[in-house]
């Protein structure tokens, strides 16, 4: 049981910041909390990957001449921080196109609040 | 349009730190083989320093740096190092990004390490240009500016 | 050397194209448009040679750097994934012929990064529909879901709001997906599908295995927008430039079901999948409801690129109704149903893009039967458009039903019948109450001012794409039979 | 509205939960990603990037061999990624020239 709840901790922690980034992303109405919240959502993914790719007693993946390379049990798994360098680099593009989104949408409308804006595409549609 | 009032000691420290970033920058893409770093990472850095100076110094003045029309076409030149390389090894018979067939040297192994080095130099010029670009049209479409 | 490497040379073609109009047309935007027809035309062209290797040659694999599929990325070439890429790239080619005058006309100052963002687009596209492994594909969505954002918040206004929304649904998907992938390779130690695919069924039902493959199919539901997620999509398809439009409604969605439809019946298998989670019987259900809610809410709408969405909302769920009777006849039916709906989308949204020209709107009220005067050859293609999605026997629309409903009768499901027949009617509803307004001769007072009306047609470069997809609803319904036994019969997975 | 995305949030969490009873054990060496082999007998593309990166491609950072090269093509869908964002934010936000002259 111990050893269960130490193998796992980690995973739990990562779970609970993905909630927290969910419920930012889908139950806050500010659209820059809204973003703030998908951060939150896609880090927490990335620390899953990482958090995976430990390996007790291991050292990080650079080959070092005093160890070899013969033993994979001495590095840690090099696959999910690449994946994630990755994952890094999809997250910052996101965030980039979000942001310009949110300017454009403020500078026509004033406003951040997703039901405000709701109400007022409709009220536009109506008119039209 | 808020007035842009220079403060010396901000102007001062951040000209000082700029070049050594983009120096740390170079070192963490070219020894990006036998430490930790590489394309992205130095990539993000070098726009960090150019973001740095346009934050500190105004953002006309940082025209002179790196003007914003070359955002874009910089960025797709870091690409098309990528791609180019990648289309050098199928030129050359072998499957994309099969570094080994381009001949760089007499071993397969260094000829893949230099075919390494050049995509990572790619993305570094993409990544640098695209931040900074992505930067100046956030700062050029923001109403307040 | 072309042949060697023709499994990537269509998304690679594309990004090519991608890379290139940002610096060559930085200063002469008119270079622009060419360069992307030619990518598009020529990933059509290799598209062709695709399948025809495939048929000749069965399953093809390229090993991107010359490494073996679990050390290195690889992409699958068989009928299902060269079939697709085929409708896709075609069905693109017909609408950016279409583009040209639509952007010239909505996005004028635009036109440089809109063409290399579709690109992008489809590049996205083909990556993720060629591509065998799971991380691979993750990237590819995400340059496919960031290049839709784009192009959807290009249009009017409201378009930004609409984008925005999609965003951030789009992003728990995809973040769902990778979730998901890390879920499978933290318990199974591979990326590539097939890999994945012979390692799955010794795990035995493990919970982490289980949850991946629900988030998987959440976050790919939100891109496919199947019922309960489909909340971005009459907006954004509704707010969008003509051009964009056109482009995103025929094969957007339809690579989110192409996804599902590889990770449901090729990674995990039906057996894996019926024991797990009843995920089968849920998009079965699921379809059949967003079938009669779509259908429902089209009737209720006045704009026609809106009635449009909302019929994608109900075509979607055949698919998903097809993938969910999991049976060699639904899934002949919800693939057949991929080609359709792609060709049947693009003749209406093209023709909503010619009335929009010349009329300069597209609301059905306003339609009456001085449109037919004016536009015939538009009109024309409508109705044939019209009647495919009807589903009246010599058009393409009447054999994918004609496969579902077999499929139903397989396994015995007679709710989920009576709901294709009721949408029939449905659709027949929406369809008819346009018709009718264009056709029927007018009343009395009206008469008056019909002889004003004189031939306006669109130009011939929106009018003949029109045209070919017209004739194609026809064409491709009488050839049915071969597609179906030539290529789509082969897709049935094994062990069904 | 609200009460249906608490549900999903309620849903989600349980969901993870429920998937972490069947996650290897952190930092254990002989989980399935660390393995040699996968139970289906192919080779575990982990232990392969750490025993041959250095062979295959003298370089010692086995990130970087794995990021450009066994691995290059999602690397170059990475920077296609940030080319997208970079050609949205110019396509949204770019003003023209005149209508810059007037807002001087």
């Amino acid at each position: 049981m111990f050893d269960f709840i130490v193998g796992h901790y980690a995973y739990w922690f990562v779970f609970i910041l993905m909630a927290i980034g969910l419920y930012g992303m889908i139950i806050k109405c500010n659209l820059v909390k809204k973003l703030i919240g998908m951060s939150i959502f896609q880090v927490s993914i990335i620390l899953f990957y990482v958090a995976g790719a430990n390996k007790w007693g291991a050292t990080v993946p650079v080959a070092d001449p005093a160890l070899g390379t013969a033993d994979p049990a001495k590095y840690i798994n090099p696959l999910p921080h690449t994946l994630m360098l990755t994952a890094i680099v999809v997250g910052v593009a996101t965030m980039g196109v979000a942001l310009a989104l949110v300017i454009t949408i403020y500078k026509r409308y004033k406003s951040l609040d997703e039901t405000r804006l709701l109400e007022q595409m409709r009220k536009e549609d109506d008119t039209e | 349009m808020r007035t842009y009032r220079p403060n010396p000691i901000v102007s001062l420290v951040s000209r000082l730190v700029s070049p050594f970033i983009v120096m740390f920058a170079l070192y963490v893409i070219f020894h990006g083989h036998y430490s930790p770093g590489g394309g992205f990472q130095g990539g993000t850095l070098i726009a960090a320093a150019l973001i740095l100076i346009r934050l500190s110094e105004g953002n006309e003045a940082a025209q002179l740096q790196f003007p914003r029309s070359w955002g874009t076409p910089l960025g797709s030149l870091g690409v098309l190092i990528y791609f180019g390389t990648g289309l050098a090894t199928v030129l050359m018979g072998g499957r994309f990004l099969d570094y080994s067939v381009l001949h760089l040297s007499h071993h397969v192994s260094m000829s893949r390490s230099y075919g390494i080095l050049m995509v990572e130099i790619g993305v570094g010029l993409a990544v640098t240009a695209i931040l900074v670009s992505i930067f100046d049209n956030l700062l050029e479409g923001n109403p307040d500016v | 050397m072309i042949l060697s490497n023709s499994p990537a040379l269509v998304p690679l073609s594309l990004l090519l194209a991608a890379i290139v109009i940002p610096m060559a047309a930085f200063r002469r935007r008119w270079l622009a448009y060419p360069l992307a027809l030619c990518a598009s035309a020529f990933a059509t062209g290799i598209s062709v040679v695709n399948i025809i290797r495939v048929l000749t040659e069965g399953t093809i694999h390229y090993h991107f750097g010359g490494w073996i599929p679990p050390i290195g990325i690889e992409y699958v070439l068989d009928p299902l994934s060269s079939f697709v890429t085929l409708v896709v790239n075609a069905v693109s080619l017909m609408v950016l012929v279409h583009a040209r005058r639509s952007v010239a006309a909505e996005l004028p100052d635009k036109s440089m990064p809109f063409y290399a963002v579709v690109m992008l687009m489809l590049t996205g596209f083909n990556g993720i529909i060629l591509t065998g492994d799971f991380f691979n594909l993750y990237v590819f969505l995400e340059i496919s879901s960031l290049a839709l954002y784009g192009m959807i918040a290009v249009g009017g206004r409201k378009s930004p709001i609409a984008a925005f929304r999609y965003l951030i649904m789009g992003t728990v998907g995809g973040s769902f997906y990778l979730l998901g992938v890390g879920f499978i390779y933290m318990t199974t130690g591979s990326l590539n599908m097939a890999d994945v695919a012979r390692i799955a069924p010794s795990l035995h039902q493990q919970p982490a295995l289980v949850a991946a493959l629900g988030l998987m199919i959440t976050g790919l539901g939100i891109k496919m927008a199947i019922f309960p997620l489909h909340g971005w999509l009459p907006d954004a398809y509704t707010y969008a430039p003509s051009a964009s439009s056109a482009l995103i409604a025929p094969v957007g969605a339809k690579v989110g079901v192409y996804a599902i439809i590889r990770v449901i019946f090729y990674v995990f298998g039906v057996e894996f999948v019926r024991n797990s989670l009843p995920i089968t019987e849920i998009l079965a259900w699921l379809g059949a409801i967003a079938i009669i809610y779509g259908s429902i809410q089209a009737i209720a709408q006045k704009e026609m690129k809106r009635m449009l969405a909302y019929s994608s909302v109900a075509q979607i769920g055949y698919i998903g109704l097809g993938i969910g009777l999991a049976n060699p006849y639904g899934i002949i039916g919800a693939v057949l149903h991929v080609m359709n709906h792609a060709l049947m989308k693009a003749c209406l949204f093209l023709v909503a893009g010619n009335y929009r020209l010349k009329l300069g709107h597209s609301t059905i009220p306003r339609l009456d039967h001085r449109v037919r005067r004016r536009m015939p050859w538009t009109t024309a293609a409508f109705t044939i458009g019209a009647l495919s999605m009807v589903g009246v026997p010599p058009t393409v629309g009447f054999f994918s039903k004609w496969y579902l409903a077999l499929g139903t009768i397989q396994n015995g499901r007679w709710l989920f019948l009576t709901a294709l027949l009721v949408s029939s009617l449905l659709n027949a509803v929406y369809f008819f109450r346009i018709l009718e307004k264009v056709y029927m001769k007018p009343l009395e007072g009206e008469a008056a001012d019909d002889g004003s009306v004189s031939l306006d047609e669109a130009p011939a470069s929106m009018l003949v794409p029109t045209l070919v997809l017209g004739i194609a609803l026809l064409l491709l319904g009488l050839l049915n039979a071969v597609i179906v036994t030539g290529i789509i019969s082969r897709i049935v997975p094994p062990g069904m | 509205m609200k009460t249906a995305n608490y549900i999903v949030l309620l849903l989600f969490t349980g969901l993870m939960v429920y998937a972490s009873l069947g996650l290897p054990f952190r930092g254990d060496p002989n989980a399935a990603i660390h393995a040699d082999e996968s139970v289906a007998h192919s080779p575990g593309a982990a232990a392969y990037y750490i025993r041959n990166a250095k062979k295959d491609a003298h370089t010692d950072n086995m990130v970087t061999v794995i990021l450009a090269d066994y691995r290059g093509y999602d690397t170059l869908g990475e920077e296609t990624v940030i080319m997208t964002a970079g050609l949205i934010c110019f396509m949204l936000l770019r003003r023209r020239k005149e209508e810059k002259d007037e807002n001087l």
